[in-house]
């Protein structure tokens, strides 16, 4: 359908074309009619966010899952010596695209009334955003996928900043420095990466796909490389116990917002891990995972317990995310089939419930701009669309089977029992913690006798909520249910990632 | 006994760290730095001057070319020494006093 | 005499025009200093692509005093091009504060013609009077405010540190021709490659090199920045900020890879030694400024240590990488100070940081183009500080300097804490201050610094052409 | 032997008068004592052989420089400031440093006497000094020549646009005006309103 | 087809009165055709279940249908499936039937409830749980099932969303369950670890050639298939309530009647002993494992009778009730009598659906009030209700005429499992040996207890308030006829079913449960099976004794009279201890006030309160949580990571900026120091690096 059309950068570069319009269009938009825009800007992006979303759907689509390698690749040179401008899909990258094709235009939707100002700039930047995190998936060259990596601190930083709730200033610096910090130690590490492929390979490259298949890293080198992506991926996911900019990030960000970070931002550690740490540094990732494992079971335990104790109803969600993303971890460094299928699925998975948890959190923070668990109680009375909805999307938090969260846990499991049944004993305790705090939850805010009088005239979701929620109830059911829709995609590229895997650490092994 | 280089050297050296000296130690006023800046010059001058004086005239080697430097130093410390004391003048109109102790409207 | 006379075409034309202005400017019956700027912005640029006009000459002049190469042409094109966006940000500021006076201009133009110096200077005697040329008008410069406290009190620091440095520089200068007998870079070059690192050349090397540390204020010689930063007229602040520490940090490299080439594992211990005290102190420093000149003073010194970080690799690459990162820093910088210079409300200038309160609102474009030399000065990618600082780090990274890099990156991240500081105000706090309508000028160089910082090495078509034209540069020193 | 004495002798008075411009109270003072390492310096230059530069030294220093010192200090009335206590503290730190810096300064002469070959005494060329520098400033350097001036008019274009001032009521000879001074031109006739006076 | 509807219509219910009856479609169907809808559709499971049945059980209809495919992971495969053999048929009609009829009775339980579509969803919604647990063909849909039936019962509990203790209730009935789930999930884990297959068919094959292996679990190594049988006797021992997670059983009492006659008696409860009769394949070659059941089986048993003979409320003697039959069955599982054990659940089923339904139709009477201390006496009031309970009761002592097929369904059924349990304590199993004396001691409190409840119920004097008793009432049709239909089962499922299940073993299952395996304890299995169990008959032959001994030692399908006869002595003694306390002068009223003044025996006391089990858990694991979650939160990432990492760092940072701002003083003499400083610093370390 798309051949030798560059539909990769058209995906990646649209919500862009479209931010500039939008940015240029205020500019020259006649003085005295600013509301006008105010209130036009979320339709356009919407507009924006939609053309890319179906755009994914169609690359999606045209995408052959029985082809291991990246297809829609393109090749440009960009910065010269062996740095260039690489991008291409492959049944890895390709969801983390329609997800965040997906998840866009549902944030935009979600924006229009929650944010009361300055609404251009705010749709500016979540179309930045957009741009910024298709770019890191699609990206093929070291350099340019930490350009993109990168870059995603600049507008969520805008957006917790600027429309983020009392301690914004606090989590925003907190967020942005913290993964600053992370992310430079991979800098280094991809400057010594390319640096040395100049050594090994007779010219330097960033090329993805030649370092995976071509550099022999040593191995003392490896871990110490490993380790410097780890910092950068570990603080992204985030792991225990670099985990504590999560929470803020998540309290003082707009709805929207803790929906891109729960949704995507989180998942770019993940993707990253995939992505470099396996196969660039394959002996390293042996000689670490109990490391990963120690971290994740570590993390799903402790945060799950920390997650029961909150009273703010988004810093839950956000410690069960550390926790869900603990599955993730766990997974990934399995290095066997249903390990690393279980993470992406895990990935893919509470990329579309943890937004949704944080969209249900973002509709009665609309109605009573509090978060406190205390604050609520008998919604379910006055609100029962909402109940379903909350109950559907807390039951795949907890990982019920039927919906996708059983999935990616159970699959994560299965290939951590297969390394180790402690691993996966730990992370099975974490089903039972997931269920002690999410139903603590629901119960608190949903259930129970409604005492608080500003409750009594609460309005139960209006169209555009259902709207935005109901696609992600169907997909969080349909994912449950049929699961090949994604693994059918993703399948060809794991096996294929774990076979050079293999072949690596067997050439290392001797 | 033969005065050699190296006595010269070492007097510019010392001279050179009484010009140092002289503008770290010094709390009263700044025409006594000022003073100090030229006590370097004149320092590196001799230094110029003993090793232009000293060397010999090996092919590559350009003895004349140290004391065309001492020459330039001497103009550019007149010029420095204009300008310097211009700004201290500037200086002084504004503040009223010209002690090293008040310099220190810009801190921290 | 022709040769000359195409090779040092820049320099005379800045010289001439100078010397025409001047005289003009002092019998002129009435103030025609804006006249004279225009003027002289005209000469500015047109020094700055004379050389690419002639096609790059190259070749040595005035018995080899000075040296033309393609890395000279390059410098004068950014000096050239930096010191005439100084000149024109200058106008609002000197006319709104009623201390226009053609004076300045010729000053810079002078002030230029001293950097040209520095940059093509092959003897220790050029290097010297090219120094000095351009510091006297310096400090002229500094202390122009003349009715200021502050301006002035900053014009005596800098004057006096900087004779000091001078000193330093001069002490190594007489040690370095005590020890091979020759002022002469190429000849500097041949006694230390035939008699190695002996005690004199060394100490006159480090000698030498603090002094010129002084003028890219590379920490411990960075004391007088953040003074002379805040007290000086802004556009001087931000003239300095770019040109002269471009020109010094262009001369230390010439010196380096070309006099002490040989040398190059002692000079490179003096150069990591700086670069790794400049990025600390200016990050941290920089934490609890609450004056965003003086902020920029830290920041400067930050950024002086990444391009020292580059240039400690002592190669090629490194050389190439001092330039685009110093090239980036410049247009940085100017575009910084252009909006500075709008930071104007109805009494009149402001520096405070918390004065940016909520300029977002108040003031749109200001705002995003100021943050976006933020993010760009963090070296957050995809803006050019990102490539500055990836293509300084990456010859450290090839010379082996891993541990530097990351103590590089380690700092950055210490810093970029408080250009973060700048951002939260402009976008999260609560207005308090409306900036009156800044002038067409500043407003035009701030956004055309901000366009070129997002594409410039971004988009493959201008990023290989502007890389070749570096290393070409780079390459002509070795 | 008379070389020996001399040059103790000038190194003394250079290094003791050197020494008494930083520690001398009195501001005028201290420029004498300038003055007066100038003279002694002039003589080490001589001692050398370096004579037009011994002159230059003469002439420009003590008679240019540190008259505009001297200058300076009278025209800005400094006080005699009295040391302040926190004074002797800081002493024997800055005392420290000072000494280190010139050892290790020393150390780099010592080293050169030590190990160097191309050391001789004064030398003895055919031509005078001043001929020396007659046949190649104007040559060779010719350039920097020409930028020194530069720099000379920058710091007098920079000691000008500091301190010159245009004070208002100050009348001033316009020569111009006065040579193209016309009989027409010369008398000019006011009418004068009642009361208003000639403005 | 037939499948499919079986086991989709009640989702197909669920879905249309869960969107189109409840608040969250705007209630485009009113009440009625929403529960009609549902109704309905349960009937026509409930009918082609028998009908299923009839297919499998009698004309080995047997199949493995595929539905969709699911996880297809490498060697991860589980399809959305059915395996349907007679063990699949008998649940779905247990499940079915009984669910039909609570639907029906809940039409007039729940009447004036505000929400019934949602209640009917929710009951659907469970329903079809179920199902996909029992029809499963692997075990990855058997999880399903599982934690579907798991949120069913979640929902359910918590239906009374606005009490609160059904709302913790709830949480602890999903908590605890999820505890149980864990060690299913690490038994599927295992399994698919060992056999490289979650398929029933593909693993159960492959037993055999696995038995041998050991496996490392948590630090000790374990043959694979003990591991795997413990692990998912865990999730068992979760969803059937058994000793040490059995406290969230009584808890779910909170919620509305007809469910906990569905839930926690008729189905979800027994699921645990459907799995470990599902995987008998592997409990037979777990003995270890299975004598482990058969104690915590036995044991159960016991507890709970022993907790259910002081309960007050009437439900929760029931739910006692529910718990020691379960425990029943385990032990039955366990000494390998599979047939036994799936028979008493289905009798179990019948009885104890009825017995909950009664009681609900009690507490309808009574005006929900539950406190079998405020009533008394209302047996002309509802005497219908009251023979039903009646009939139930007779059901679950097991009366009936030892060594005849005459009897009520629990007697049969009962009779089995102890049967087995002594076959196998003679056998030389101490664990069945154990399980026997206590299944006996458990009987009589059993029989204790259940007509401690009539008494106190139907019995005696009124003790409650006036008013409701003048206006109890008999309970509509719609609840009477669900009374009655399980009411003929309760009579009838025991001699009816009887030689099917038990007698012509292997006939009836056809594979589905082992014949193969532990001939040993096949020996219960009656009259074909009678040469096996000459073993236990030989061995008591050599203390036969003559006279009323040898009558008692009588043979009677291959065990001695007497072990026939000790349960229903038991039962009958258990009633007689009953009647003389509870019936006898004032009876009742002179217990509870006695009780009220002496504030109760300690022994009392700790029957009372469970055991004080709860209060243990919630010292330890609930506050222990808590705590926990307090200390990572508040000191581990605030104190110590936060405190160190970044706050720290950024402290450190500004101490550092504000000791260099002093450095940076204003004062020339301090600016030219330093930089002296750094130039004597700066040649003093490059002389040190290169001269030496």
């Amino acid at each position: 359908m798309f051949e030798g059309l560059p539909i990769l950068s058209a995906i990646t570069f649209i919500p862009l074309a479209g931010a500039l319009a939008l940015m240029f269009v205020a500019r020259i938009w006649p003085k005295g009619d600013d509301q006008g825009l105010e209130r036009n800007a979320p339709r356009v992006a919407l507009i924006v966010s939609l053309v890319v979303f179906l755009l994914a759907l169609a690359l999606t689509i045209d995408f052959d899952s029985a082809d291991a390698g990246f297809q829609f690749v393109e090749d440009t040179s960009w910065l010269g010596g062996g740095i260039d401008y690489r991008l291409g899909v492959d049944g890895i990258s390709i969801l983390f695209v329609l997800l965040t094709a997906f998840l866009t235009p549902l944030c935009i939707l979600a924006s229009e009334k929650s944010i009361k100002t300055r609404m251009i700039d705010y749709m500016v930047a979540f179309l930045i955003l957009e741009t910024l995190m298709i770019g890191t998936f699609v990206a093929l060259d070291l350099i340019l996928f930490y350009l993109f990596f990168e870059a995603v601190l600049i507008p969520m930083f805008i957006i917790i900043g600027v429309w983020g709730g009392k301690n914004r200033v606090y989590a925003s610096y907190k967020f942005f420095l913290y993964t600053l910090l992370g992310s430079v130690l991979m800098l280094a590490a991809i400057l010594w990466i390319y640096n040395f492929s100049g050594q090994q390979l007779g010219a330097p490259t960033t090329n993805m796909e030649r370092l995976i298949t071509e550099l022999k890293i040593p191995g003392g080198i490896q871990t110490w490389l490993w380790l410097a992506f780890f910092a950068s991926f570990a603080v992204k996911m985030p792991m225990w116990p670099v985990h504590t900019w999560l929470p803020d990030a998540h309290v003082e960000a707009p709805t929207a917002g803790s929906v891109i970070l729960a949704g995507i931002l989180l998942k770019l550690g993940g993707y990253g891990f995939l992505r470099f740490s396996l196969t660039l540094f394959p002996n390293a990732s042996v000689e670490l995972a109990p490391l990963i494992f120690w971290m994740s079971i570590i993390a799903i335990i402790y945060t799950s317990l920390v997650a029961y104790r909150q009273n703010d109803i988004k810093k839950l969600i956000a410690y069960s995310s550390v926790a869900h993303m603990g599955f993730v971890t766990m997974g990934i460094f399995t290095f066997n089939l249903q390990g690393i299928q279980g993470g992406i699925y895990q990935m893919l998975s509470h990329g579309i419930i943890s937004g949704a948890l944080f969209f249900c959190v973002g509709v009665i923070y609309d109605r009573m701009h509090t978060r406190e668990i205390a604050f609520y109680g008998g919604l379910v009375k006055r609100m029962p669309v909402y109940a379903a909805f909350l109950m559907l999307f807390t039951m795949a938090n907890v990982g019920l089977p039927g919906t996708s969260g059983f999935v990616g846990e159970i699959l994560t499991m299965v290939g951590a029992y297969q390394v180790s049944p402690w691993i996966a004993a730990g992370a099975a305790l974490g089903m039972i913690l997931s269920a002690m705090y999410a139903l603590h939850l629901y119960r608190e805010v949903i259930f129970g006798e409604q005492t608080n009088e500003k409750l009594d005239d609460i309005l139960d979701m209006n169209r555009r909520e259902v709207l935005i929620l109901a696609p992600l109830a169907i997909l969080t059911i349909v994912l449950g249910v049929y699961p090949s829709l994604i693994t059918d995609i993703t399948s060809a590229s794991v096996e294929n990632l774990i076979a050079n895997f293999n072949a690596a650490t067997a050439v290392a092994g001797n | 006994m033969t005065i050699g280089l190296s006595h010269y050297l070492a007097v510019a050296a010392i001279l050179f760290t009484i010009g140092v000296f002289g503008i770290f130690v010094n709390r009263k006023n700044v025409i006594i730095i000022l003073m100090c800046v030229e006590l370097i010059l004149l320092a590196v001058n001799i230094n110029f001057v003993a090793f232009s004086t000293h060397m010999a005239d090996l092919p590559g080697n350009n003895p004349m070319a140290g004391q065309i430097f001492a020459l330039f130093i001497l103009t550019v410390a007149a010029a420095e020494a204009a300008v310097g004391l211009a700004i201290l003048v500037v200086y002084f109109r504004n503040r009223g006093n010209i002690a090293v102790e008040n310099i220190d409207l810009m801190k921290g | 005499m022709l040769q000359t006379i195409s090779l040092f075409a820049p320099q005379l034309v800045l010289a001439f025009f100078a010397s025409q202005l001047l005289s003009t400017g002092a019998f002129a019956k009435k103030d025609i200093s804006v006249g004279v700027r225009y003027f002289a912005v005209g000469v500015l640029v047109l020094y700055a692509v004379i050389g690419f006009l002639l096609g790059q000459p190259t070749g040595t002049a005035f018995k080899g005093a000075l040296i033309v190469d393609s890395y000279s042409h390059y410098m004068n094109f950014f000096l050239g091009m930096s010191a005439a966006a100084a000149l024109m940000f200058s106008k609002s500021f000197f006319q709104t504060e009623k201390l226009d006076r053609f004076e300045f201009s010729v000053l810079v133009l002078y002030c230029t013609l001293g950097m040209s110096i520095m940059v093509s200077a092959n003897t220790l005697l050029a290097l010297y009077i090219g120094i000095e040329m351009q510091s006297l008008a310096l400090y002229v410069m500094a202390a122009f405010n003349r009715d200021s406290l502050r301006a002035s009190e900053s014009g005596l620091k800098y004057f006096v540190l900087g004779a000091l440095s001078s000193g330093l520089l001069l002490y190594g200068a007489s040690l370095i021709y005590g020890f091979t007998g020759s002022l002469e870079f190429a000849r500097i070059a041949q006694v230390i490659t035939a008699d190695g690192a002996t005690p004199g050349i060394i100490a006159g090397m480090v000698f030498l090199l603090c002094g010129l540390a002084f003028k890219i204020s590379a920490a411990p010689f960075h004391m007088w920045t953040p003074d002379v930063y805040e007290g000086s007229p802004t556009p001087v602040t931000g003239f300095f900020a770019a040109a002269p520490k471009f020109a010094a940090m262009a001369l230390i490299a010439r010196l380096l890879v070309g006099p002490f080439g040989d040398i190059t594992t002692q000079w490179q211990q003096v150069i990591i030694v700086l670069a790794v005290l400049s990025m600390f102190v200016g990050a941290i420093g920089a934490l609890t400024q609450t004056n965003i000149k003086r902020l920029m003073a830290y920041s400067s010194i930050a950024n002086m240590g990444y391009a020292l970080v580059a240039l400690s690799a002592g190669t090629q690459a490194g050389v190439k990488g001092m330039l685009i990162f110093m090239s980036i820093y410049t247009i940085t910088v100017i575009g910084i100070f252009a909006c500075i210079l709008q930071m104007r409300i109805r009494n009149g200038m402001v520096e405070q940081i918390s004065d940016l309160a909520g300029l977002s609102k108040t003031n749109r474009g200001l705002a995003i183009v100021l943050t976006i030399f933020m993010f760009s000065v963090m070296g957050i990618p995809p803006l050019l500080g990102f490539f500055g600082k990836f293509f300084a780090f990456v010859p450290a990274m090839e010379a082996g300097l891993a541990w530097l890099v990351v103590i590089a990156l380690v700092a950055s991240v210490i810093g970029a804490f408080y250009y973060l500081r700048l951002v939260k105000i402009m976008w999260g706090d609560e207005n308090e201050q409306e900036f009156v309508q800044a002038p067409k000028t500043l407003r035009g160089l701030a956004v055309i610094t901000a366009l070129l910082i997002f594409p410039l090495l971004l988009l493959p078509m201008i990023s290989i052409p502007a890389q070749s034209l570096i290393s070409q540069a780079a390459a002509s020193l070795f | 032997m008379l070389t020996v004495i001399s040059f103790y002798l000038l190194a003394f008075v250079a290094v003791a008068a050197a020494f008494m411009v930083v520690a001398a109270r009195n501001p005028v003072h201290s420029v004498m004592y300038l003055i007066l390492t100038f003279f002694s310096a002039a003589g080490l230059f001589i001692l050398m052989g370096a004579e037009f530069l011994a002159l230059l030294l003469v002439m420009v220093y003590v008679g240019a420089v540190a008259v505009l010192f001297l200058f300076v200090v009278m025209m800005l009335d400094v006080d005699f400031v009295e040391m302040k206590q926190g004074f002797l503290s800081y002493l024997p730190i800055g005392a420290l440093v000072a000494i280190v810096l010139l050892l290790e300064m020393l150390m780099v002469g010592a080293a050169y006497v030590a190990g160097e070959t191309k050391t001789v005494v004064v030398r003895e060329t055919g031509v005078s000094n001043l001929e020396a520098f007659g046949q190649v400033l104007y040559t060779d350097y010719a350039g920097i020549f020409e930028a020194a001036g530069f720099v000379l008019l920058v710091a007098m274009i920079g000691a000008i646009v500091l301190t010159l001032r245009d004070r208002d009521g100050v009348r001033k000879q316009d020569a111009t005006a006065q040579m193209a001074r016309t009989k027409e031109t010369g008398m000019e006739m006011v009418d004068i309103e009642p009361g208003q006076g000639i403005g | 087809m037939l499948y499919h509807i079986i086991v989709f219509a009640p989702l197909f219910g669920a879905i249309i009165a869960g969107l189109l009856g409840t608040r969250f479609g705007r209630q485009f169907l009113p009440e009625k055709p929403s529960m009609v809808i549902t109704t309905g559709l349960l009937f026509l499971s409930a009918i082609l279940s028998w009908i299923a049945l009839f297919k499998v059980g009698v004309g080995h209809e047997e199949a493995n249908i595929n539905v969709l495919r699911w996880m297809d992971v490498g060697d991860m495969k589980a399809n959305w499936a059915f395996k349907i053999d007679t063990l699949t048929a008998v649940m779905l009609v247990v499940v079915n039937s009984v669910s039909a009829l609570v639907h029906l009775y809940s039409w007039g339980y729940m009447s004036d409830d505000e929400f019934k579509p949602r209640f009917f969803a929710y009951l659907s919604l469970f329903t079809f749980s179920m199902l996909m647990l029992v029809t499963s063909d692997n075990f990855i849909q058997l999880f399903f099932g599982w934690e579907g039936v798991g949120l069913a019962s979640y929902l359910l509990i918590g239906y009374y969303f606005k009490k609160d203790t059904a709302n913790a209730a709830s949480i602890k009935a999903f908590v605890t369950n999820r505890v149980g789930d864990v060690g299913l999930a690490l038994g599927v884990m295992t399994v698919f670890l060992v056999f490289g297959s979650v398929n029933f068919d593909t693993v159960f094959g492959a037993i055999a050639e696995n038995s041998d292996r050991t496996l490392p679990f948590l630090g000790m190594e374990f043959n694979a298939i003990e591991l795997i049988a413990a692990l998912l006797f865990i999730g068992a021992m979760g969803k059937s309530a058994q000793f040490v997670l059995h406290v969230w059983l009584p808890d779910a009492m909170e919620g509305p009647t007809p469910v906990s006659a569905l839930i926690h008696a008729a189905t979800m409860v027994t699921a645990g002993v459907f799995l470990v009769c599902r995987a008998s394949a592997i409990y037979e070659a777990a003995p270890i494992t299975s004598g482990f059941i058969t104690a915590i089986g036995a044991f159960t048993a016991l507890f709970a009778a022993s907790v259910a003979l002081v309960q007050n409320d009437i439900k929760r003697v029931i739910a006692y009730s529910t718990c020691s039959q379960l425990g029943y069955m385990f032990f039955a599982a366990g000494v390998g009598a599979y047939s036994a054990a799936m028979f008493h659940l289905f009798t179990h089923a019948f009885f104890k659906a009825l017995l909950f339904l009664c009681a609900g139709s009690v507490i309808h009477a009574m005006h929900h009030e539950q406190d079998m201390r405020k009533m008394g006496g209302i047996r002309k009031k509802v005497p219908f209700t009251y023979a039903a309970m009646i009939i139930g009761t007779l059901a679950i002592t097991g009366i009936g005429i030892p060594g005849t097929k005459i009897g009520f369904a629990g007697f049969f059924s009962k009779d089995a499992i102890i049967e087995a349990a002594y076959s196998a304590g003679i056998a030389g199993s101490g664990a069945g040996a154990f399980a026997f004396w206590i299944g006996l001691i458990a009987a009589l409190m059993t029989a204790f207890y259940s007509w401690r409840l009539i008494f106190m119920t139907f019995h005696g004097d009124y003790r409650g308030d006036k008013h409701t008793f003048d206006h109890a009432h008999e309970s509509p049709m719609n609840m009477l006829v669900p009374l009655g239909l399980l009411s003929l089962g309760a009579v009838a499922a025991g001699f009816v079913f009887y030689s099917k299940f038990m007698g012509n073993a292997g006939d009836f299952w056809h594979g589905a449960l082992p014949t193969k395996y532990g001939a040993e304890h096949a020996a219960i299995a009656g009259e074909h099976l009678m040469a096996a169990a000459e073993t236990g008959h030989d061995a008591h032959d050599a203390v036969k004794h003559g006279g009323l001994f040898g009558w008692l030692f009588n043979k009677v399908h291959g065990y001695p009279f007497w072990v026939l006869l000790l349960p229903l002595v038991a039962s009958v003694a258990g009633g007689v201890i009953a009647f003389f306390m509870y019936m006898r002068g004032e009876g009742t009223a002179k217990h509870i006030r006695n009780i009220e003044e002496t504030g109760g025996t300690p022994l009392y006391n700790f029957l009372l309160n469970k055991w004080y089990i709860d209060e243990l858990y919630d010292a330890t694991v609930v506050k222990g949580a808590r705590k926990l979650g307090d200390i990572f939160w508040k000191i581990g990432d605030m104190k110590i990571i936060d405190g160190l990492g970044p706050n720290g760092v950024a402290a450190f940072a500004v101490g550092a900026a504000k000791r260099l701002s002093k450095i940076q003083s204003g004062y020339l003499y301090h600016y030219a120091f330093i930089m002296l400083l750094g130039v004597a610093v700066i040649i003093a370390l490059v002389f040190r690096t290169v001269g030496g």
